[in-house]
Parts: C-alpha cells; sequence; structure tokens
C-alpha cells in the first residue's frame, strides 16, 4: 500500500521537552515508514491554523497536532472533517463545541501533573505536622495551558494542609534566566523564611537553584525544590542533590501516536483519551534512572 | 521629525548651578531612576540592605546592577545604531548565537583528577570566546552590509537576522540546551572581582572604551552627522557607508558579549530564550534615556540609566508580591508616566492646568 | 511705483513685538504698518530679526510681548494655519514643501478641487500647470518635488502662496535662488497683486530688487526695528547704513578685486575633458587655475550644479576624465575629491548642507575631521580656536559656537558652511550660490575674502545667478546653457547683455 | 559600496518602483511553489492565503498609514488581542448582544489609538516608545480580564466564523471579504482624500506640512485611532477565526505587520510608498509559510532558517531590481 501521510503540527521549539517531543514524533515515523509532513508554528495558533488548512490542501490521511492553545479550533476542524480527514490531538486539549472533531486526544494531563507534585509536597509535610511550610511558586508563562493546569492541580492538592502557605508566586516564563532572576528577588524579599520552592518547569528550577547557592544556601537541603517535566538536567541536578524531586511529562508520543494513526485511518475504535504514562521521580531514584532517560 | 526650529523655548534664565542640573538632559532619567529607588525604598523591606557574603557584597542593588549588565550592553550598542538612524532588531537573535556559539565549544567533560571529579573545557576557554564573538561580529558584518551595502531599511535588514540567527542558534544545539560544566566560564556571569560582580567591571569597561571612543576620536560627531543629515555628512566627506557598518558591527559585539554573560550566568546556553525581547528592552532603555529615534544626538551614559530604569521596574514587580497578571500593566503605566515626566510639552500643560485650578480657587 | 497719497488704515500693524531665545534677544519692540496696496521690504542684516518677525506673526513662534492687528483687531494666531485662514499667506525663508508629494499636490494640498467628495486629480493637475505658466515654467507637474532643484522649488512655494486670495502676502527671501528672469516675473506678478490692493511684505538682500519693487521700506537691526521709510526718500548708501548702523562703504559698485596675474601664466590646478553625465550634462571640457576665479553663468537649470556636482564627485560621472596637477583622478565620491583639495560648497544648505542640530563648531569643522580622519580628533581647543576664528573672518552673528546650526538665521548658516570648507584649506573650491541669502555688506566681505584666497593660489569655481556679481569677480567665464557649456570667455569681454545673448544664441555676435 | 541610499537626488523614484517588482516577485515565488509542490498552485490555497492572512492583512493596513505618516505603532498585535478578550468576555459573561459588541470592540480600539496618538503629538514623545507602552498595557489588560483563554460561542460569531463564501470554485471566509474590502476602503482613503494626502505630507516633512498650514496634530491622533480601529478590527476577525479571546493571541504580529508593509515598498521614514503594498507584503509573507507548510520536512529551527532566508532572497532581488532600474534611467 502507499505510505501513511500525516501531517503534524508542533507547537514549535520552545524547550528542551518539546525538541525531545519532535524528535519522538520524528523518528517513530520514520521507523514505521510513515511519512510525515512537519509544520512548526513557532507558538503561534495563527500559524497552526495556517498549516493545518495547508495539510487539508495537500490531502494528507491523518492531521496531529498539539495545540498551542485550547480554544479556537472548530472552524478549522470542521474543514478537516468536511474533507474527511481524521484528527488526533496531541500533548494538550482542546475545548471544542463537538468533541466528533477529533478523533482521539493523547498526552499528559498538566493538571494531574500539578497534583502530583503537590501529593509529594504533602508526603513530606507529614514528616514535620507542626511547622509552617512556606512555598514560593515560579510559574509558567502568563495564561499558557500547562502554568494555568500545573498551578491549579497544585494548589488543590496543599489546600488539604493549612500549613502549606504559597508566599510568592511570579511567573518566569519556562526559562532558566527568568527563573534565575525571579528567584533571587523573592530570596532578597523574603530571606529564610522560604522552605520550599515549587517551579513549573525543570528550566526555572535549575535556574533558580543557582540563585538559592549564590545566595549561600543549599538547593535541595535549606530549600526543597519541586519542578515538573523530568528532563536530563533535573536528573543530573537531582544525582547532586540539588533538587528534591521532579514530576514527569514525558514528550515521547511518537510510538503511541503512530498506533493510534494506524488504527484511526484503518477505521478501527479508539479510546478518546489516552494518557501517556508518567511517574514521579524523587532524588533517591535520579542517579538509577538516569541511564535510561532519552531526553 | 520636530526640528528645534521649532520648539519653543521659554526665555533666558539666569544659569545659576542649581537650574543647569536641572536642565541637564540627564535630569529626567535620572529622576526617575531615583524616583522608582525610592518606591522600593518604602515598599520593600530592607531593599537597600547589603552584606557582605562569602566575601563579596550581596543585597538586592547588587542583584540589579548584575542583571542589568546584559541590556546596559545591548542598550550601549543600540545607541550608536539608531543615533545613524537605524534599528537593530536582531540583537536578541545574536545574544543566542554568542552564547550558544560559546557554551557549545567549552562544554566541559568530566575527568578524575586525584579521585574528585574535574571539569575541563572542550575547547580552551580563550578560543570558544573568540569564537563566539567572532560568530557577533559577523552577524553584525552582516546587518551592516545590508544596510550599507545594499541600502536595505535597517528594521527588514536586521529582521532577516532576528528570524534566522535563532534558528541557527538552534541549529547548532539541535535545539537542546547547552549546560556548561567548566567552572571558570562561570566567572563571566556569576563571578565576583574585589568583591563585586564581574559582569559590572566588564559593563564600565566597555562604556568607558565607546565614550572614549566618542569623546577621543571624531567617531560620536561622524556618527550624529550620518543620523542627522546622511546627504550633507556623505558631501562633507565622510565614508557614510563605513560608519553605518562599524555601528551594527559594535552593536552585535555587545550583544555578543551580552549573549556571554547570560549564558556564563545561567550555566548554559538557551538558543531558544536566551536574549528574548532583549531588542525591545534595549531601544526602550535608550528612549528612556533621552536619546531620540530620528538619529542624531545620543547619550551612552543615559542609555545605561534608561537600563537600569528598565531593570529596576523588574525587580521590583518582583519584589513587592504584585501577581504576575499585572506585571505588564504596571510597567506600562511606569513607561507612560517616565515618558511624559520627560516631556516639556506635558510640563507646561500641568502647569498652566495648575495654575487654572489655583485662580479658580481663589 | 505707485506713490501713497492718502494713509488709509494699516492691514496689518505689529506694536512692541518682543522675541527671545536662550541667549539671543532676536526681536525687541518691533513696530511694522502694512498697508493694502503696497509693497513693503524688510531689510537687515544676517540675523537682524526678520525671519523671526515673520514667524511670530505668521503664529509659527508666540512673541513674549506685542500685539499684532489685523485691520485693527488683535489677532493671536497659535500656528500658519490659523493665520492663513485669517488671510495671511506666506512664504518661508526655507523652501517648507513635501518633497515626497507631486508639484501640483504641494501648490494644493489643504485646499484642492473636489470632485464627489472625492480629490478631483485631473483639475488640480491642469490649475497648477497653469499657475506655474504664469511664471514661464514648464514641467511635469506630477512629478514629485525633490526631483526639482531648489530655485523651481521655490517657485512652486510661490505659487501655492499666490493660490489664495489673502489679504497680506510675506515672502521671505524668495528670490535668493531665482536669476534675473524669475525675479522679473515675480515681479510683475506682484505689481499684478499690487494693483488688486494686496498688502505683500517682501524681504530681500538684493538693493536693486528693493528699489524695483517697495514702496516703502522697513530697516531693522539687531532685532531692533531702525525705521521706516518711504522708498523714493532713501538712498541705496543711507539705506545701507542705516542696517548696518555706521557709516559703511559698501555699495555694489565697488572696485574689482585686483586682477590676477596674465591667464598664461597660471598653473593649471584642474583639466577635466569630456566630463559628462547622461540626462544631466552634456560632456564639456573645463578648466581651473591656481589663483583664479571662474565663473559660471547661465540660467536656472542650465546645468551649473550638475557640472559643480561631477567636479566633485557628488554624482558620478559616465564620461570624461579630470587630471588634477597632471595626474589622472577619477571620484567615486566627495571624499576622493576632498582628498584632491577640493571642497564644494552646495547650493541647498538645508539639505545638502547643514546638519542642523549639531552646533556651529561641530558644523564647521566637519570637513577638516573628515579630512584628517576618524581617529585623530581635532582637539577641542583647536576646534574652538578655529570656530572663534571663522565666527569673527565672516562675521557670523550666533549667540556662541556651541549653538546648533539650526538656530541661526539662514545667511549666518550660509556662512558657517563656507567656513566649513574654507577650513579644509582646500586648493580649489566650488562654490555653489555661496551668496544666497547673505545680507550686502556680508556679501561684499566674502567676496573679498574668497578672492583674497584666490590671489594666494586657491582655484575658485564660482556659481551664481547674480549676473552682474558673476562679471564683476571672475577672472574667465563660462557660460551654459541647455546643460552643455557654451563657450568660455576673458575677463570683461562680456557684459550683460552679451551674455544674455550667449545664453539665447550660444555665442557673441558683435 | 557607493550604490547607496544616501544620494540626494535620484533615489526618490524607487519606492514606487518597488511596490510593482514587490508584486512581481510575488508571482514568481507563487510559481516557484507550483512547480515544487503538487496542489500548491489549487484556487484553494490561494485563497486560504486571504482567509488565513485577512487579520494581518487588516493590521498592515493600519500600520501603512502609520508608517506613511513616519511613525510606528507597536500596540496592534496587543489591542488585537485585547479586543478578542473584551469581545469573549463582553458575549460570555455579560451576554451583550454581538453587533454592540463589535461596535464597542472598534471603538475602544479607535479611541486607544486616538489616546497614544495624542500622547505623541501633544507631549512629542516618540511613537516608538508610547507604543511600546501601549503594547505592554494592552497585553496587560488582557491578563487582567482572564489569564485564560475564553471561548465564543456566539450565533454570529460561530456563523461568520463557519461561513463559507463560494467563489471561483473556492470558498473565502467573511473575514476574508471584509479585510479586502478595508484594503479597498483604505486605498480610497490615502489616496483620494485630504485626509490621506495630509499622512503623506506628514510623512513626507512634518515641519513643511505644519508650515503649510495643515492640520497636522488632529492628522496624526486620526493615524493612530485608525490603526488603533484597524487593529480592533482585525481583532474582531480574529475572533471570527479562532472563536476566542486570549492574551497571548497574536504574539509578534506588530512586527509582522510592519514587515509586510515595508516588503510592500513603503519607507519606514515616512512618505514614500503605497496602501496597496501591504496587501503585497503580506502575500509574500503568507506565501513564504505556505511554502514551508508544503514542504513538511523542515524542522523548527530550519523552518526559521528558511524564513529569513527567503525573506533575504526577496528584499535581495527587490532591491537589485530597484536599483538597476534606476541605473539605466
Ligand atoms: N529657534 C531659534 N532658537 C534660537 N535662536 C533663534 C531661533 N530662530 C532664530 N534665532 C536667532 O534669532 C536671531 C534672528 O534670526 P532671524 O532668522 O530672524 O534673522 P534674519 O533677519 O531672518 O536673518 P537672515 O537674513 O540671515 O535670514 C538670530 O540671531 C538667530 O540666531
Ligand atoms: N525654468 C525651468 N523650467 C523647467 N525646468 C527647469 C527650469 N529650471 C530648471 N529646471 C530643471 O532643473 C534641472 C537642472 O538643474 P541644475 O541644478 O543642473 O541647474 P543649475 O544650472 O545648477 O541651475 P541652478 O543652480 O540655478 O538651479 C533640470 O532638471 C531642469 O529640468
Ligand atoms: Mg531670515
Ligand atoms: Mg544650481
Amino acid at each position: 500500500a502507499k505510505p501513511l501521510v500525516i501531517g503534524f503540527s508542533q507547537v514549535g521549539a520552545e524547550s528542551e521537552w518539546r525538541t525531545a517531543n519532535t524528535v519522538s514524533v520524528k523518528d517513530a515515523a520514520k521507523k514505521d515508514g510513515i511519512t510525515l509532513k512537519f509544520a512548526d508554528a513557532q507558538q503561534k495558533q495563527e500559524n497552526q491554523v495556517k498549516a493545518i488548512r495547508s495539510f487539508i490542501a495537500q490531502r494528507v490521511d491523518l492531521i496531529a497536532f498539539s495545540p498551542v492553545v485550547e480554544s479556537g479550533w472548530d472552524t478549522v476542524l470542521r474543514e478537516a472533517k468536511a474533507a474527511k480527514i481524521p484528527v488526533i490531538l496531541t500533548d494538550r486539549a482542546v475545548n471544542v463545541s463537538d468533541p466528533s472533531l477529533y478523533a482521539t486526544f493523547i498526552g499528559s494531563d498538566f493538571v494531574e501533573e500539578g497534583r502530583r507534585a503537590g501529593r509529594w509536597l504533602l508526603e513530606r509535610a507529614k514528616k514535620t505536622p507542626d511547622t509552617v511550610i512556606n512555598i514560593v511558586e515560579l510559574q509558567g508563562t502568563v495564561g499558557s495551558a500547562p502554568a494555568l493546569d500545573r498551578k491549579k492541580g497544585f494548589e488543590e492538592v496543599i489546600a488539604g494542609n493549612p500549613k502549606l502557605k504559597v508566599l510568592r508566586s511570579q511567573t518566569g516564563d519556562f526559562t532558566r534566566a527568568k527563573g534565575k532572576e525571579v528567584m533571587e528577588a523573592f530570596l532578597k524579599a523574603e530571606g529564610k523564611k522560604i522552605n520550599v520552592l515549587y517551579a513549573h518547569n525543570d528550566d526555572m528550577a535549575i535556574g533558580a537553584i543557582q540563585a538559592i547557592e549564590e545566595a549561600g544556601l543549599k538547593p535541595g537541603k535549606d530549600i526543597v525544590v519541586i519542578s515538573i517535566d523530568g528532563v536530563k538536567g533535573a536528573f543530573e541536578a537531582m544525582i547532586a542533590g540539588k533538587l528534591n524531586v521532579t514530576v514527569e511529562c514525558s514528550p515521547l508520543l511518537g510510538p503511541q501516536l503512530m498506533q493510534l494513526a494506524r488504527d484511526v485511518v484503518a477505521g478501527k475504535p479508539v479510546p478518546k483519551r489516552v494518557v501517556t504514562q508518567e511517574g514521579v521521580f524523587p532524588a533517591e531514584v535520579a542517579a538509577k534512572e538516569f541511564p535510561n532517560r532519552k531526553y | 521629525m520636530n526640528s528645534p526650529l521649532l520648539t519653543l523655548t521659554s526665555g533666558p534664565t539666569s544659569p545659576s548651578t542649581a537650574s543647569m542640573f536641572v536642565r541637564h538632559p540627564l535630569f529626567r532619567p535620572l529622576a526617575a531612576l531615583v524616583l522608582l529607588l525610592l518606591v522600593d525604598l518604602l515598599l520593600v523591606p530592607g531593599f537597600f540592605h547589603l552584606e557582605i557574603k562569602d566575601g563579596h557584597l550581596y543585597g538586592s542593588l547588587i542583584d540589579i546592577a548584575n542583571r542589568a549588565a546584559p541590556l546596559v550592553l545591548a542598550a550601549l550598542g543600540m545607541t550608536l545604531v539608531i543615533a545613524t538612524r537605524g534599528i537593530d532588531i536582531s540583537v536578541g537573535a545574536v545574544v543566542a548565537i554568542s552564547g550558544t556559539v560559546a557554551a557549545m565549544l567549552i562544554g566541559g567533560t568530566m575527568v578524575m583528577q586525584d579521585g574528585v571529579p574535574e571539569y575541563v573545557a572542550n575547547t580552551p576557554m580563550v578560543w570558544a570566546l573568540c569564537a563566539a564573538m567572532g560568530a557577533a561580529l559577523l552577524c553584525g558584518a552582516w546587518n551592516g552590509l545590508l544596510v550599507a551595502g545594499l541600502g536595505l531599511q535597517p528594521i527588514v535588514a536586521t529582521l532577516i537576522l532576528m528570524v534566522a540567527g535563532r534558528g541557527l542558534a538552534q541549529l547548532f544545539t539541535d535545539g537542546q540546551i547547552v549546560t556548561v560544566y567548566y567552572k571558570p566560564f562561570f566567572f563571566l556571569g556569576s563571578g565576583y572581582l574585589f568583591g563585586l560582580p564581574f559582569s559590572l567591571y566588564i559593563v564600565a569597561a566597555v562604556f568607558l572604551v565607546t565614550a572614549l571612543l566618542m569623546r577621543k576620536t571624531a567617531l560620536g560627531l561622524f556618527i550624529q552627522a550620518v543620523g542627522i543629515n546622511p546627504v550633507a555628512a556623505r558631501l562633507a566627506g565622510l565614508k557614510t557607508a563605513v560608519l553605518i557598518l562599524f555601528v551594527y558591527v559594535f552593536c552585535s559585539a555587545c550583544a555578543g558579549l551580552a549573549g556571554l554573560m547570560i549564558s556564563a550566568n545561567i550555566k548554559s546556553a538557551d538558543a531558544n530564550n536566551a536574549g528574548l525581547l532583549l531588542e525591545l528592552d534595549a531601544i526602550l532603555a535608550v528612549t528612556l534615556g533621552g536619546t531620540s529615534l530620528a538619529g542624531g544626538k545620543f547619550s551612552l551614559a543615559g542609555s545605561v540609566i534608561g537600563a537600569l530604569i528598565i531593570q529596576t521596574l523588574t525587580y521590583t514587580i518582583y519584589s513587592i508580591g504584585l501577581p504576575p497578571e499585572i506585571n505588564m500593566v504596571v510597567k506600562s503605566v511606569v513607561v507612560f508616566l517616565v515618558c511624559l515626566s520627560q516631556s516639556a510639552e506635558f510640563k507646561n500643560m500641568w502647569r498652566a492646568f495648575r495654575a487654572r485650578i489655583k485662580g479658580g480657587a481663589a | 511705483m505707485t506713490i501713497l497719497t492718502s494713509a488709509p488704515a494699516p492691514v496689518l500693524e505689529l506694536r512692541g513685538i518682543s522675541k527671545a531665545f536662550p541667549g539671543v534677544q532676536a526681536l525687541s519692540g518691533v513696530a511694522l504698518n502694512l498697508y493694502p496696496g503696497e509693497v513693503h521690504t524688510l531689510m537687515g542684516q544676517n540675523g537682524a530679526g526678520k525671519s523671526t518677525l515673520i514667524k511670530v506673526l505668521t503664529g509659527v513662534y508666540a512673541p513674549d510681548q506685542g500685539q499684532i492687528l489685523l485691520e485693527g483687531r488683535a489677532i493671536q494666531p497659535a500656528s500658519t494655519l490659523e493665520a492663513q485662514n485669517l488671510g495671511i499667506s506666506t512664504v518661508y525663508q526655507e523652501v517648507n514643501l513635501c518633497p515626497n508629494l507631486s508639484v501640483a499636490e504641494n501648490i494644493f494640498i489643504g485646499r484642492y478641487p473636489r470632485k464627489r467628495g472625492g480629490i478631483d486629480w485631473a483639475d488640480m493637475q491642469r490649475q497648477a500647470v497653469e499657475l506655474l505658466e504664469r511664471m514661464q515654467i514648464r514641467i511635469d507637474v506630477s512629478q514629485p518635488l525633490a526631483r526639482y532643484p531648489l530655485a523651481i522649488q521655490q517657485m512652486v512655494a510661490i505659487s501655492r502662496a499666490l493660490l489664495v486670495s489673502a489679504k497680506v502676502l510675506i515672502l521671505d527671501e524668495p528670490t535668493s535662488s531665482l536669476d534675473e528672469k524669475e525675479v522679473d516675473l515675480l515681479f510683475s506678478v506682484l505689481r499684478g497683486l499690487r494693483e488688486q490692493g494686496m498688502a505683500i511684505l517682501f524681504v530681500t538682500h538684493f538693493l536693486d530688487q528693493t528699489y524695483a519693487i517697495s514702496d516703502r521700506i522697513t530697516v531693522m537691526r539687531n532685532g531692533e526695528r531702525e525705521g521706516e521709510y518711504a522708498c523714493s526718500e532713501l538712498s541705496r548708501f543711507d539705506l545701507v547704513n542705516k542696517m548696518v548702523g555706521a557709516p559703511a562703504t559698501v555699495g555694489e559698485s565697488t572696485a574689482a578685486p585686483a586682477t590676477a596675474a596674465a591667464p598664461s601664466k597660471l598653473a593649471t590646478f584642474l583639466r577635466a575633458t569630456g566630463l559628462g553625465r547622461k540626462g544631466a550634462l552634456s560632456p564639456m571640457d573645463i578648466e581651473l587655475r591656481q589663483g583664479e576665479l571662474l565663473g559660471l553663468a547661465g540660467l536656472l537649470g542650465s546645468g551649473r550644479t550638475e557640472a559643480a556636482r561631477l567636479l566633485f564627485g557628488a554624482d558620478k560621472a559616465d564620461s570624461g576624465s579630470i587630471v588634477i596637477d597632471g595626474k589622472e583622478c577619477s571620484f567615486a565620491s566627495p571624499r576622493d575629491a576632498i582628498a584632491a583639495g577640493i571642497g564644494f560648497c552646495s547650493e541647498d544648505r538645508k539639505h545638502e548642507g547643514a546638519v542642523l542640530e549639531l552646533s556651529v563648531r561641530e558644523n564647521l569643522i566637519l570637513a577638516l575631521q573628515a579630512r584628517t580622519g576618524i581617529l585623530r580628533a581635532i582637539p577641542l581647543k583647536r576646534q574652538q580656536q578655529l570656530a572663534e576664528e571663522y565666527v569673527r573672518a565672516l562675521g557670523i552673528k550666533t549667540a556662541s559656537i556651541e549653538t546648533p546650526i539650526g538656530t541661526l538665521s539662514g545667511g549666518n548658516q550660509q556662512k558657517v558652511l563656507l567656513a566649513r570648507w574654507l577650513a579644509t584649506e582646500p586648493k580649489m573650491l566650488i562654490l555653489d550660490e555661496p551668496t544666497r541669502g547673505i545680507d550686502v555688506r556680508a556679501k561684499q566681505e566674502i567676496m573679498d575674502y574668497v578672492t583674497a584666497l584666490c590671489r594666494k593660489g586657491m582655484a575658485i569655481l564660482f556659481i551664481s545667478s547674480e549676473l552682474p556679481e558673476v562679471l564683476r569677480v571672475s577672472d574667465r567665464i563660462v557660460v551654459m546653457r541647455d546643460r552643455k557649456a557654451g563657450g568660455e570667455y576673458p575677463r570683461g569681454a562680456l557684459d550683460e547683455s552679451s551674455v544674455l545673448q550667449v545664453i539665447a544664441a550660444g555665442d557673441v555676435h558683435e | 559600496m557607493s550604490t547607496m541610499i544616501l544620494r540626494g537626488r535620484a533615489w526618490m523614484a524607487s519606492p514606487y518602483f518597488t511596490s510593482l517588482v514587490t508584486v512581481m516577485l510575488l508571482i514568481v515565488l507563487l510559481a516557484a511553489g507550483g512547480v515544487a509542490y503538487p496542489g500548491f498552485l489549487s484556487m484553494q490555497v490561494l485563497f486560504n492565503l486571504l482567509i488565513d492572512n485577512a487579520f494581518l492583512l487588516v493590521i498592515a493596513v493600519g500600520m501603512s498609514f502609520v508608517i506613511l505618516s513616519g511613525g510606528i505603532d507597536l500596540s496592534v498585535g496587543s489591542v488585537l488581542a485585547l479586543t478578542t478578550m473584551i469581545s469573549a468576555w463582553l458575549l460570555q459573561s455579560w451576554h451583550l448582544p454581538p453587533l454592540l459588541v463589535i461596535v464597542i470592540a472598534l471603538t475602544l480600539g479607535a479611541g486607544f489609538g486616538a489616546a497614544m496618538g495624542a500622547m505623541i503629538h501633544y507631549f512629542k514623545l516618540q511613537p516608538f516608545i508610547v507604543t511600546l507602552a501601549g503594547m505592554f498595557l494592552a497585553r496587560g489588560l488582557c491578563y487582567l480580564i482572564s489569564i485564560n483563554s475564553i471561548t465564543i460561542d456566539d450565533p454570529l460569531y460561530v456563523a461568520m466564523s463557519q461561513t463559507q463564501l463560494p467563489i471561483l470554485g473556492g470558498f473565502i471566509s467573511p473575514g476574508a471579504l471584509i479585510a479586502v474590502l478595508t484594503l479597498a476602503a483604505a486605498i480610497y482613503v490615502a489616496h483620494c482624500t485630504p485626509f490621506g494626502r495630509a499622512i503623506y505630507a506628514v510623512g513626507g516633512n512634518e515641519q513643511s506640512a505644519l508650515m503649510m498650514g495643515l492640520r497636522v496634530g488632529r492628522t496624526k491622533v486620526l493615524i493612530y485611532a485608525f490603526s488603533g480601529f484597524c487593529a480592533a478590527l482585525a481583532g474582531v476577525l480574529f475572533s471570527f477565526y479562532m472563536l476566542s479571546g486570549y492574551g497571548l493571541h497574536a504574539q509578534g504580529t506588530e512586527l509582522d505587520a510592519i514587515a509586510a508593509v515595508v516588503i510592500g515598498g513603503t519607507l519606514l521614514s515616512g512618505g514614500y510608498g503605497y496602501v496597496a503594498g501591504s496587501l503585497s507584503g503580506v502575500l509574500v509573507l503568507g506565501t513564504i509559510q505556505t511554502l514551508i507548510a508544503f514542504d513538511g520536512t523542515l524542522s523548527s529551527w530550519w523552518t526559521k532558517i528558511v524564513i529569513g532566508g527567503l525573506l533575504f532572497v526577496f528584499c535581495l532581488v527587490q532591491r537589485l531590481m530597484a536599483l538597476g532600474a534606476k541605473h539605466k534611467k
């Protein structure tokens, strides 16, 4: 048979995580002999819509994309449906009036990641039940889905313990430089009061760890550091004892995506929601896990 | 393009020292900076607290100066470009390129030395830094050639590099963040010398060299002449093309240095995010410092102050614990206020308004 | 000349106008009466305050003190638009038009002929052509204004001012870049307007023109009104004295400068053969000798400026060769020409000369510094010394040498630009309308200065629309017509009428 | 290197010529795409260019007025986002009738622009800095409304989003039609009304325009108001297009718009160029993107490099042709 053609619209290359995601998808397609039309949206929704329109014009067999934003997909997905091209969402969900506009959604659950981070902290807080624990939070880009959800999930869980207090919350734009800069300001303003740092991604955490060290404190000990994603850098930090835990958010969706794509095109029934397998990696397992990390 | 011929000026007043100080073009930006610091003094406890930690100064003010260093560098370069009536929006991309080149070449591999893990540079650091600066200079030469040689409009000419430059940097790194393990490199971004951050010395050196260059050679005069009236400048025998080429190369060099500083500071090179939107902040700093985007007269010191204003503002926002949602609104309001405070027209209107109110009340 | 018999009420009356700029009292207590149906000339040395007075009265500047009465009512125009609406139409000293718009639009912008809501382009172009025709200018009015030389732009500005049926017409040095033919045309238009009862305020530095057209003269000196005189009652000599403020020996008819050595004995500095550029100048030969002043005569658009620009490398010649001191040179840019010892003072000071925001000192040393090189900055002391020296030598009126050149009066800017080139001590100097907008006395002084330099061995190419001046100072004259060199004549071989003859016919016929 | 811009006399005509060159090069670009990728030259792909770039076109039209007058407006992208946000909020939380919402949004946009214009003119502030602050402000205001994206389900908006107007065997969206009409209206205003000509005059030489008795202040305020209006209109089109309001919408659109205007042959220093050039500029940018999407093999960074490269080649050829034409004259 002639090879399957998939149009894949990626958000961009804004982080290591995203790059790993792209590589995974590309490699999986190559391995499966699937022709992949790849389009990079450079973090803009309108570019994604344009890319999807051009996929429709090229009559690909299936469209997959990681939406930049949840909302605003009705029209173009309708066009895809009219052209009888099935759609798979990866990594982030969309908000559409008619769920039949897409075949399935595969990806992690950001709210759940936030919850996992919160739960880990709850566990740890149990060891010192009487002390107040002051938390500072480094948010992702204001308004972005992961930032909103990771904040929401975390808050949801820590509400269960009145001793846990978020002192400060500021955006670090998901970058190392900003993470460091904001953490410096936190340290000057709150000083020794800070017990825990919760960062919405590893990069900000790595930046903030440097700020903590430069302030003469020990990250991982004086200040407990929690972050999300589980990139290589985070594991290195954990091995060095500077990061306490990272909640995995796996970018390696490629193989699963290709399998799903083949099923969808073949008309096999697929579940509407496929959650990727993800773990929580505390520092204790970091050294053991490190060799297995692909990204 | 307001010709000075049209600006209404009030009558001559006796120039006392005080009024001369107030009339100095740097007075208003400086006043804005001082005002911001005052706000900090009131709202952020311990803002001016400095202490010696591990043998170096530690405190908010040091942070601000340290963090502002790359911005100051970028603003210095941008000042000259703007003086020639140009603009360089590729600064952020150049930051990414130079940081990436340096980080990739230095990197760091672990070797065991007497049983202790030690990191050594992949490439000797000097070479790596030279290569990074070389890449930045190339970028500048490219921009300069497009503007001066081909006559492209500066904004499109530099847009090309702005778009492609970041792509190039990511191409080198395959989209990965390159982490550096080689310690001496960090000195550039977070080292201390005589108790002060090393980056401050770099900035001071670049500032001094640039200021001297402008003062002791005819460069400053020529750049202004080219910016104000390129036709007349050419007829007076200036090498306008070479001058324009020079300012773009200089601007990129500054950006390259800023890139090294940024990547040394975070001990890694993030091709996608390093220096993102730095060009806008740099231009903002230059204008806050009182240099007109229409070219001509410029003030290096003003740009430095402008950059400090921006960094102080950012830091203040972090320090006083505002929710991130309103960062932008605060920033914009402050920028508006600083601009208004610099506008003579606004002052006149305000005075007239107050006089009217008083008149009404009497 | 119409003599005012009964004195009707003035249309425009200025009382006690004062205006100060930082460091200069530009006007102090100036009064002026302007009657309907008269041409009133405002005279005064450079920097006397003429342009400032005009700007105050047309709403560009607000006066510090004083009153402006239009037809007996006090007015306070806050903008030129208001002044226009009140019936005051003005042509300012520096051409104030938009270079990017077409000639027709420059005349009509703000008062377009309309058709069905939109602009009636066809009608506008037609009217523009007609209007310019009155001045005998036939150009493509749909081309952008920047395509045309300064003189044409000046005529366009005048046409624009003439378009409105105003009560008062103000012309600030409209004739400085025009030649006699254009001036005559302008004057006949002005006389027509005077007949219709318009009040015309006119500024010029040409005594001949003053006497040819004025009814009355107001003389200004140092920002004050010296006096108001009926034109017929004031002799030229008195007029000059009143402007200068002391008895002076300045007149149009001073003796010609001492003649140079016999032309054949002078060493050739530059010889250009077949120098030309397509569409600008047909190939011409020209020779400049050390210690000789060569005049270029011709009408507007005869190609004098083009010739000068090619000699200076400002435009690239596409034919011909230039030999300097026996060596063949090719100028790719003005730099090369400057390196060879040539200086060029352009006719368009606003666009090609002055760097407005820079100070007098900086403007003055710009060319010298460019030649010295970027790295060897002229020490500040030396710069100041040079600037002071030239400010004194040329009588530049400025608050200080650190004043931005843009705030100087037109004539004084011109002097600074001249000084820019003198400071480079060139071996050859091209002066394209160097005395444009310079007052009578200063003109005399400058020409004396220049001829003195010439006698010391400088080669000078002198271009001027003032034929008498060219005839008076030149050792040799090249007459140009239709972008070609018409012929070369030694000193004394031509008088005004024979030059016009050459221009008309191509050669002198006895 | 002496073939420079700085030539005083002869360079004047080039921008007009540049506009023509742009159109020619655009055709070449499209043809190249047609040869390289099957299906590229189908009617619908061309219409998609219009549909997908309708909002950019409208913004570029407003921007071209500002640039022609010698100014710049960096706030347009944020005003667009703010418009989508306000529209969504008024529709979803206040349940105002959609037409009223549109009117409010457009008025706010124009008012925002006018306020910036007034600051620029009356306080003699630099356009760059004022509109930059305006950009922060508008974006910041979005987050004050909500940091989440708000989905719009108003029937009129949905209809505008999903209606397909058949044309020449393909279809265009109502938004694209509105954009084209806006362009037509703007061309008329720029070339056939006194206001339009005053824009050129102010761009040519502001001081002269003032001395010629034009209402420079009113013109400048109106220009920025118009740009704000266009940004708001683009916001309305964008909310048709995306059916959502979101503070992160249209990031960096101001640069795209400036690039489109400049590529279309307008001089950033003001006074020279055509409003119609913004269409060719937008189409050039859109075509480059479409080419890349059709290629489908470029990684994220290669995408950037290739966009930059194509931009370079385009500008280079444009410039060389303009220079060549000038030399022949
Ligand atoms: N905007 C300004 N700022 C400061 N000084 C000014 C300004 N405009 C004019 N002046 C000064 O006012 C004085 C009068 O200048 P003005 O232009 O009126 O002279 P003028 O009589 O028109 O001379 P000219 O014959 O050379 O044109 C000059 O000394 C000039 O330097
Ligand atoms: N009266 C006129 N009618 C039409 N075109 C004219 C007229 N006068 C000049 N021109 C135009 O002027 C241009 C020539 O300008 P150029 O600068 O070479 O002249 P010039 O001899 O230096 O005269 P001047 O310096 O007195 O303006 C030509 O383009 C010509 O068409
Ligand atoms: Mg004057
Ligand atoms: Mg001439």
